[in-house]
């Protein structure tokens, strides 16, 4: 195929890209392989007609932080799952909590976790988070020992199927939960 | 109340849902129960919840002696206590003994002793909910799957970027280690002969003879050009690459390949 | 969604699972998903159906030695390819410092190219350039082996925005260049 002339060309060449990138796409990403022949404005109206075409089907077309990505139905994840039976392994407690310190109380020093936990940060927690590149050091606090700083990243957002942090759900107090004793 | 726990606790490879309601508790049963707890603020949480104590107005006493009861058995297990038990033991403490104090009147209203306390107990809570929300959520490779069919990688030609400049730091370069260069000089009059010398050679390829003069474009190359081409002819003779043949004076003179077959020569 | 009980509902999950697997699928793990729901002719039946449903499409449902993919449409690829230009890996320095006593002293040898960087010169290095059409072959030298000569090409001079050889910066000395900077 010569370079893509008509809309519908062009939605199979985004289309295929799409289902074989394996992660979110952004628009600048996606205007290469039309080398320079694709505007943007034209570019999200094929997005936004790929993701219709594709509503109710296997895959969904949806927007993360990074960009765009073809994901399976919600519904038909569970299939998919059974086909790895080595099922991914679940984070500990600690390692969930020190998580959502640094992802709702960010940029965080390995102090401010510790001080919020009450106990010491096991240093393989932050490192497989790290390795995951779901947080990464976004700089040094002004305080003697100048210790780092952690944020989380866009990997993360994109893993968790955010567009940015204000999606995640909202922190809920203490107080609130309280009107609800039973819960527990 | 049976509290459900938010976390597998096995015993003798039983599954335990809930914290026994009795206060004896086998100790190695203890062993992991405590364990379960990620430190004393979850150990107070835990508490709290359990006796329905308020937390905005936490009776001291009461959940000091509780704390310090479940510590005893930690220490009577020959648990290894974290020492953060330990300092929120005096914590609770001080707290409790600030709170027995009288009030001076006169003084300014002091702030609640507790305060501290009830503000770490409700930031953790928040956190320790945030955390359970945040792996309910959808995760890559969990819960969502992200297309990535096949696709035919075609090789497409790429070739590395090269400069001038690269080029010329490598010639640099070159030119500095090899010793018999140490005083080289290539200018532009010198590299044109060295082009030259190529094209005749190119040229000696195709046609394995040609006559002097036809190597030359008297009509149309201007006079330097004209004189680059006799330096890359003397050159290529004087290196070897070209045998320049004359039968006898005055005749045609031509050039051909060193490497052409002598049997040529003359023709 | 519980067990997919209609044809429609299979083709979803079949279609889902082979879009996420970044693998071909065997027939037994394609029948993984149905946790022993499905026959293998229906397997077959409905891959048949599905390779149909997706012909003239962006993918194609082939089937190659280990099983069952999805895989962007031939003349698609190309397009996807440019959305990863592969960052060209830069040349050597043996291979700079080659390519540089080429322009410079041609025609040379490679024994000349050996002389003058006192090392053996790699053939796959004199190949690269080869296949970039930078240099080639302009005879052979009249000495015992009959080397062959190289040169610059019409290529070399075009990629490098020259008219001629004598538009490539003249060369003089480090120590010189120092004295006299403005010559270059």
């Amino acid at each position: 195929m010569s370079e893509p002339q008509t809309i519908a060309e062009m939605k199979q060449v985004l289309e295929a890209v799409l289902l074989t990138a394996g992660e979110p796409l952004s628009l600048e990403m996606l205007l290469r392989p039309f080398a320079g022949g694709m505007e943007r404005a034209t570019l999200r109206m094929l997005l936004d007609e790929l993701r219709q075409e594709w509503q109710g089907r296997s895959m969904e077309l949806v927007q993360v932080n990074s960009g765009w990505r073809f994901q399976a139905r919600a519904d038909l994840a569970p299939f998919i799952v059974r086909l790895n039976p080595e099922r991914p392994a679940r984070y500990s407690r600690a390692a969930l909590e020190t998580l959502a310190i640094i992802a709702y109380r960010q940029p965080v020093t390995r102090g401010d976790i510790e001080e919020i936990r009450g106990v010491v940060v096991n240093p393989n927690i932050m490192r497989q988070f790290m390795e995951r590149n779901w947080i990464d050091i976004v700089g040094q606090k002004e305080v003697p020992g100048r210790p780092s700083l952690y944020a989380t990243t866009k990997t993360f957002l994109d893993d968790f199927g955010l567009r940015s942090l204000s999606e995640l759900p909202p922190m809920q107090q203490f107080t609130e939960q309280e009107i609800q004793p039973d819960l527990l | 109340m049976a509290v459900q726990l938010a976390f597998d606790v096995r015993i003798y490879g039983e599954q335990l849902d809930s914290i026994p309601q009795d206060l004896y508790i086998p100790p190695d049963a203890l062993a992991v129960y405590l364990e379960a707890f990620e430190g004393p603020l979850d150990l107070l949480l835990y508490l709290i919840r359990k006796h329905n104590l308020d937390i905005l107005d936490i009776p001291m006493a009461q959940l000091t002696s509780q704390y310090m009861e479940y510590v005893e058995k930690m220490r009577e297990s020959r648990l290894e206590l974290a020492a953060e038990y330990l300092l929120m033991s005096a914590m609770l403490i001080e707290i409790k003994s600030r709170m027995l104090l009288p009030k001076p009147e006169t003084l300014e209203q002091e702030e609640d002793p507790r305060a501290e306390l009830v503000r770490r107990l409700m930031e953790y809570e928040a956190i320790k909910l945030a955390a359970e929300r945040l792996d309910a959520l959808p995760q890559a490779g969990r819960e969502i799957q992200v297309a990535r069919a096949y696709y035919e990688h075609i090789a497409e030609a790429s070739w590395p970027e090269v400069s001038f400049d690269e080029l010329m730091v490598a010639w640099q370069s070159v030119l500095k280690r090899a010793s018999h260069f140490q005083h080289h000089r290539v200018g532009r009059a010198e590299l044109s002969v060295r082009e030259h010398m190529s094209l005749v050679l190119r040229r000696l390829q195709q046609e394995s003879l040609v006559e002097f003069t036809q190597l030359f474009d008297v009509v149309n190359d201007g006079m330097p050009k004209l004189v680059v081409y006799f330096l890359a002819i003397l050159e290529l003779a004087r290196e070897g690459l070209v045998r320049i043949t004359q039968q006898v004076a005055f005749s045609p003179i031509y050039l051909q390949a060193a490497d052409t077959p002598a049997t040529l020569q003359g023709t």
